[in-house]
């Protein structure tokens, strides 16, 4: 009857929810670096950050927009469109950093347009999302008609090819990139009241507005992170393709829920921490790095990575028990 | 210094390998279209046939996917990675990647705008859809009213067939509508269905492959309307035959994938190979197959 | 600080919630309003502190004309409130809920834990609560997160505190302390408005009375100029005789019997009996496990071992679905969470138990299920325009009638009550008691598990009185007292 | 003072709810066959019936699904995989109609397998499907070896071709399919108690489970319901096409949740008619007809559907409103 009783059960989900995460991601290195020695090669670790931090930058964003129980389904486009306006300026004669800076403002502006019908619009997250999803691809489409932007401008620049291909003390630079944004991701979530609300918002929407939380520009606020998160990916891709791809990222913003979902976040809200998902996205990282590595075929790649994200997420249903 | 965008180090001399022994990787653009599955079956059966190992990845036309995968051939040291680029222009860092690393690149069905390839063996998009034209032309005659079913939108194949195809119909052919149907058989069916009520009139059409042909002969039935495709899948050829398409600029994934693996197998031996392998190209014809 | 509501007017749509209601506070004074279910007293309070619009009228505060934005803008202003139905977030700590949107931060916007923990300790200390501040409130009883939300209005520097039904999850213990709180409050200037249906707490804590009715305010009192009898003229517009209905029962069969019911770490050892025609009422502090047991036995919470016998038959029930199957009935004492469906409309709420009966081959028979539904309301007394309105638009009071129309409506042979007439009103009260004795007429069993220690005096046969998690004694009701009760609750025994 | 002052205030979400998706389809209309007048030819009505059906049939199951505050993204999946199923067994020479019954048997279970890990293992809907829609799909690629399935059988057999390609009195015998289980689905939410329970699960679990609803087993049937109902669409999709393609179905869980969102369902759960999502897959349904009998480029195709899916849901906010 007293406080420490609840200790006694032990409980499975919440040990992953805990732990879990990460106690998954090191079952999957141990059991990939077994069957495949060279998965444990720097080189091939410094391959797998670089995979894993556009998704990882993406997810960090998602992270916010799930704690509130919403959805953003438009990062992929977010960031295609993005990644497609700044390598049309570059080809424009404009200086890479300036453009890579409109860029990623250009994916904040998107995400507020997001966030702006979310608010005030008051129409589910997911149809919203869906719906600018198909504009923004749609725009993608328009402006760089159909075809990949690409060009001497971009393939020569130094300052532009930098983002997505250079290395700093053997790291790749887009690792750092990833780290810096996790740092200030982590920080705004777990030390802020900017953070807390977000958890206020997910947990109970009208509790929070009784507590006077301006819900509304909160709202757009984090929509707008995420767009600006996805432009930055969109600015590293087009930087690591040297080109501006008009279909980039689609299908990115299920792996970048599967990652904050793998984390440990309730897609109710409300629920989650931001390590989870970098843990998340390096778990997704890992097994398709993995199952390269260990030769599975492509058709049983999707078996596979259905199987795992399903016994992570079983184990972790606790969250939704309560 | 501690930054930078990685230097070249490549090395010109090739230590001779035997055809067992060249560990071949693969990077496809798709596998969910038969025609790239079939360029799979062209490189697994000649590898086979010579007893070496070869890894196949899905791309899933996606670039960036594509770059991870090369990295994680890269880092299992294949010997010769072939690679069907999702794009010509998205692969060149990878391919740069690769010639870092020292290991040649054969590039299938797409080039690299940059970086070293041994060669690519391809067969040429523009000049098949401009085949497809010129067959068109023949069947319906000068000026007719024809439609174009486009593949995905911004997908490489649709739009270098689709240039071919528009370039040489230039005042020869009248294209009243271009509408996309995803190289999808089902989405071909419904767009085509659409697309004849629009323009009832119309003499024939051009799929940019031969999923949508064959959705567009079902919605199209015995309406004396001509179809022409590319690719040559064996659906398709068995439609040509049945002349529910009328004809097919038929490319040869399994020559193609065949060819590659040659490829890989006569730069090992330290033999010169030329900078691009031609792919065969032919029309097949329903007239012929009656 | 002086507030003065003069004239106030709400309609919400057509429903004309306030139609020109008065109402002031001063400092240093308990001013209680009272009123029926839905009379609008949440409404005002609502409109006062800025949550809600209002279309007329004036609020002045200290003679100025004044709006607050918002909930934030009034506490900033000193106006703090307490809620009725409780506004927090179960997946957040205690120390988190408390200082939602207020929290005290350290440079570049960092948040300063430590300072926000030693306050929220403070403040729940004051109470003398022993509520740790790192669990999620959600993991609390009902009673230790309405001592929660007590505890984070006083933390401010508030001069007028606003309380609506704060007592209604609390045991006797919780009240003493929290009516010694109010009195300190009071001497430091503090004007404090309190909403309750519990007709002796205004008697012993209120300096006046204002009554509400049907959406005006019908007299204000000074409290020791009346009593009870006129307080309930004005609520309910006519003379009421007592509360309590008597009790005339006529014991049946054993209906229910429990034997050694246990729950590691919840509840130990229960062993009681319930027989048709009896309320057995279940007395207890708060979080004695009263709940918990009432859970297990209805199929929702597992239990690790005894028995469950309906009628002398041992049976195995591991759902709700089971527990109806088998003629059970279980109004759960969070109406919010678990009794209703707010959005759905109230003839959905009522039949969702008994729908299965309405039903041919799985297909409704809609005229028969209005006839029930409609039955049911008008039994009860559900305040509403239509069974078509959604739960959510009904007043505190008139949702509870609708959860207990549900089970009166299921036809069960025992009903498990938890707090019944939780927030409802005098009149509502007593209707709600009629109900149970017709009930227990007809040979329905009744588990009546309460907080209201002068309702299980009141209306009752037996009282069980559980004690963490055990059937520490139970007792004739006519044998019962207060002292008996309250002794057996906190853990002591009766000597025979 | 009376009840007729409501009617002063003028809602347009609420006219939306109301009347709404039937307007925005009649608007529609008017507009497509203004600007094109073969629009309302007999022969394209038909045809753009034809074309609605497959996504319709997925909408009714989907419907259920969202009622419950779920979703399911795997059915495509289970449609792709489903017709491949039943394409392999008419191949091996069983009689078509046994194998399309046994195909949809099979799409059954696999909702049934959604089904049991939601309301066993008690995980999110979203993350649940998401994973087998990759799970379903592998499968689908290693049956078919990644390539359609076809072959004589199925060309040169009549009961195989009818379902898909067949007419009935000049109507295509899919469409008589379409009604008659948009009649079946209807009966079954508007007038059963399995309806009944399916709202009450969608407005609050808990509350619903306390009322004696098993909500593990009616978890379980809706899913069933909609893999079933996939399964069908998978089967007509298999006959029209006289082949089982391996990615078929990509993509139509969106065009599925569109649907049903336009008709005026709250993802949120609880709220909505099966008559709207009959509505909402026949916006979809004209826009895609309509857009190609306009001639509206691939590129603008995309902005036009998201914005004609934006407004509508925006007028439909007052869902979330309350
Ligand atoms: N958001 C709302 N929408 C529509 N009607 C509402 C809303 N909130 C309250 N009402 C109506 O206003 C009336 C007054 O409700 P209120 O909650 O103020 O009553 P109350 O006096 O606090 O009752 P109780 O003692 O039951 O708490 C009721 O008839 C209720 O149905
Ligand atoms: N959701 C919950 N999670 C964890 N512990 C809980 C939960 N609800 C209640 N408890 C704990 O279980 C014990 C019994 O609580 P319960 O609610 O059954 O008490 P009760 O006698 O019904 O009292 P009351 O309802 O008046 O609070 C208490 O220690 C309480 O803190
Ligand atoms: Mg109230
Ligand atoms: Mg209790």
């Amino acid at each position: 009857m007293n406080n420490t009783e609840t200790k006694k059960k032990f409980n499975m989900g919440e040990f992953y929810s805990k732990l879990g995460p990460l106690a998954a991601l090191l079952i999957l290195v141990i059991f990939v670096s077994i069957m495949n020695s060279s998965f444990l090669n720097v080189n091939n670790l410094m391959n797998l950050f670089q995979q894993v931090s556009v998704n990882a930058l993406i997810a960090f964003g998602m992270q916010f927009v799930i704690l509130t129980a919403g959805i953003d389904l438009s990062v992929g486009s977010i960031l295609a469109l993005s990644g497609a306006f700044a390598a049309q300026m570059i080809l424009m004669g404009m200086p890479p950093l300036l453009a890579f800076l409109i860029g990623v403002v250009m994916g904040a502006i998107f995400g507020a347009f997001n966030g702006a019908l979310i608010a005030y619009g008051k129409a589910a997250p997911f149809i919203v999302t869906l719906a600018t999803m198909s504009v923004f691809r749609g725009a993608t489409y328009v402006l760089t008609n159909g075809n990949p932007i690409t060009g001497p401008k971009m393939n020569n620049s130094l300052s532009f090819q930098f983002l997505g291909q250079g290395y700093l003390f053997g790291i790749p630079f887009q690792v750092y990139i990833m780290i810096i944004f996790y740092v200030i991701a982590y920080l705004l979530l777990h030390k802020t009241t900017f953070g807390r609300k977000t958890y206020a918002l997910g947990g109970n929407e009208k509790a929070a507005f009784v507590a006077g939380v301006n819900t509304k520009k909160l709202i757009i606020l984090i929509y707008t992170i995420a767009g600006f998160l996805s432009a930055v990916g969109g600015m590293i891709l087009t930087s690591q393709l040297a080109s501006a791809q008009p279909d980039a990222g689609t299908g990115y913003e299920m792996d970048a829920i599967a990652a904050v979902v793998l984390g440990g976040t309730s897609l109710a809200g409300g629920k989650g921490k931001m390590f989870g998902t970098l843990v998340g996205a390096l778990i997704i990282g890992v097994l398709n790095n993995g199952m390269n590595l260990l030769g599975i075929s492509s058709f049983y790649q999707q078996i596979v990575k259905g199987i795992v994200i399903l016994t992570a997420v079983l184990l972790d249903r606790k969250q939704s028990q309560n | 210094g501690a930054a930078s965008v990685g230097n070249n180090k490549s090395s010109s001399k090739v230590t001779k390998k035997a055809a067992k022994n060249v560990k071949i990787g693969v990077s496809l653009s798709t596998l969910s279209n038969p025609f790239f599955v079939n360029v799979k079956k062209g490189i697994d059966n000649e590898a086979k046939a010579n007893g070496s190992k070869v890894e196949t990845f899905d791309a899933q036309n996606d670039s960036s996917k594509q770059n991870n995968q090369i990295s994680d051939l890269i880092t299992k040291k294949v010997d010769v990675i072939i690679v069907n680029p999702v794009d010509s222009d998205a692969i060149v860092p990878s391919v740069k990647k690769a010639n870092q690393a020292g290991i040649p690149v054969i590039a299938c069905d797409r080039g690299s705008n940059g970086g070293k390839v041994v060669t690519t063996v391809a067969s040429d998009n523009v000049k098949a859809g401009k085949m497809a034209a010129q067959f068109l032309a023949d069947q319906v005659g000068s000026n007719a009213k024809v439609a174009e079913l486009e593949g995905t939108p911004g997908a490489d194949a649709a739009v270098q067939r689709g240039k071919g195809f528009d370039a040489a119909i230039k005042g020869n052919l009248d294209l009243v509508t271009k509408q996309s149907a995803n190289f999808d058989r089902a989405k071909g069916l419904s767009t085509m269905q659409n697309i004849l009520q629009a323009h009832s009139d119309i003499k024939g059409v051009f799929a940019q492959n031969d999923e949508m042909a064959l959705g567009a002969a079902k919605a199209i039935k015995n309406q004396d309307i001509k179809i022409v495709s590319i690719d040559g899948t064996p659906d398709g050829l068995a439609a040509v035959k049945s002349g529910q398409i009328d004809g097919i600029v038929a490319q040869q994934p399994k020559t193609e994938g065949k060819l590659a693996v040659k490829a890989a197998y006569k730069y090992y031996q330290g033999k010169k190979v030329s900078k691009t392998t031609a792919s065969p190209i032919h029309l097949v014809k329903s007239s012929d197959a009656k | 600080m002086q507030i003065e509501l003069k004239n106030i007017s709400k309609a919400f749509g057509p429903n004309k919630v306030l139609r020109g209601v008065d109402f002031s506070i001063q400092s240093g004074e308990v001013h209680a309003l009272m009123g029926e279910n839905g009379a609008g007293k949440s409404t005002l309070m609502n409109i006062l502190t800025g949550l809600l619009d209002f279309d007329g009228g004036n609020i002045l505060v200290d003679g100025k004309e004044t709006r607050f934005n918002n909930a934030l803008d009034a506490e900033q202003h000193g106006v703090a409130f307490i809620h009725q139905e409780m506004n927090n977030f179960a997946e957040m700590s205690v120390v988190e809920n408390m200082f939602l949107n207020r929290e005290i931060k350290k440079s570049f916007g960092m948040l300063d834990m430590a300072e926000m923990r030693k306050q929220a300790k403070a403040a729940l200390d004051r109470l003398g609560a022993d509520i740790p501040v790192g669990v999620p409130v959600g993991s609390l009883s009902v009673g230790r997160q309405q001592m929660i939300e007590i505890a984070k209005s006083l933390m401010n520097k508030t001069q007028v505190l606003i309380m609506d039904e704060p007592t209604a999850a609390l045991t006797e213990n919780e009240i003493a302390k929290l009516f010694d709180i109010i009195r300190t409050l009071k001497k430091q200037g503090v004007a404090i408005i309190y909403i309750s249906h519990r007709m002796e707490e205004i008697f012993q804590i209120s300096d006046r009375v204002t009554v509400m009715r049907d959406g005006v305010s019908v007299n204000t009192y000074k409290t020791e100029d009346t009593d009870v009898k006129q307080i309930v003229h004005d609520m309910v517009g006519r003379d009421m005789g007592d509360f309590y209905p008597d009790r005339n029962p006529k014991f049946g069969e054993s209906y229910l019997k429990v034997e050694n019911l246990t729950s590691d770490g919840v509840f130990k050892d229960v062993n009681f009996e319930v027989r048709s025609g009896e309320v057995l009422a279940f007395s207890g502090l708060m979080g004695a496990g009263r709940t918990e047991i009432m859970r297990a036995i209805f199929g929702i919470d597992k239990f690790n071992s005894g028995k469950i016998f309906i009628k002398g038959k041992e049976v195995h029930i591991s759902s709700p679905e089971h527990a109806i199957q088998h003629n059970i009935g279980f109004l759960t004492e969070d109406r919010k969470d678990e009794g209703l469906i707010l959005d759905a409309s109230l003839a959905d709420n009522i039949d969702l138990p008994s729908i299965d009966g309405f039903a041919k081959h799985g297909f409704i028979d809609k005229k028969a299920d209005k006839d029930f539904v409609d039955m049911l309301m008008k039994r009860l007394g559900v305040k509403a325009q239509s069974a078509k309105d959604a739960a959510a638009s009904l007043s505190g009071g008139n949702q509870q009638k609708v959860v207990l129309a549900k089970w009166v409506g299921s036809g069960s042979q025992v009903l498990i009550l938890d707090e019944p007439t939780r927030g409802v009103d005098v009149g509502a009260k007593r209707e709600i008691y009629d109900l149970m004795n017709e009930l227990t007429d007809r040979g329905t069993a009744i588990i009546m598990v309460s907080s209201d220690l002068d309702e299980v005096l009141g209306f009752s046969d037996n009282i069980a009185v559980v004690y963490e998690g055990k059937i520490q004694g139970e007792i004739a009701t006519k044998d019962a007292t207060q002292d008996k009760v309250m002794t057996l609750a906190t853990g002591g025994k009766l000597d025979e």
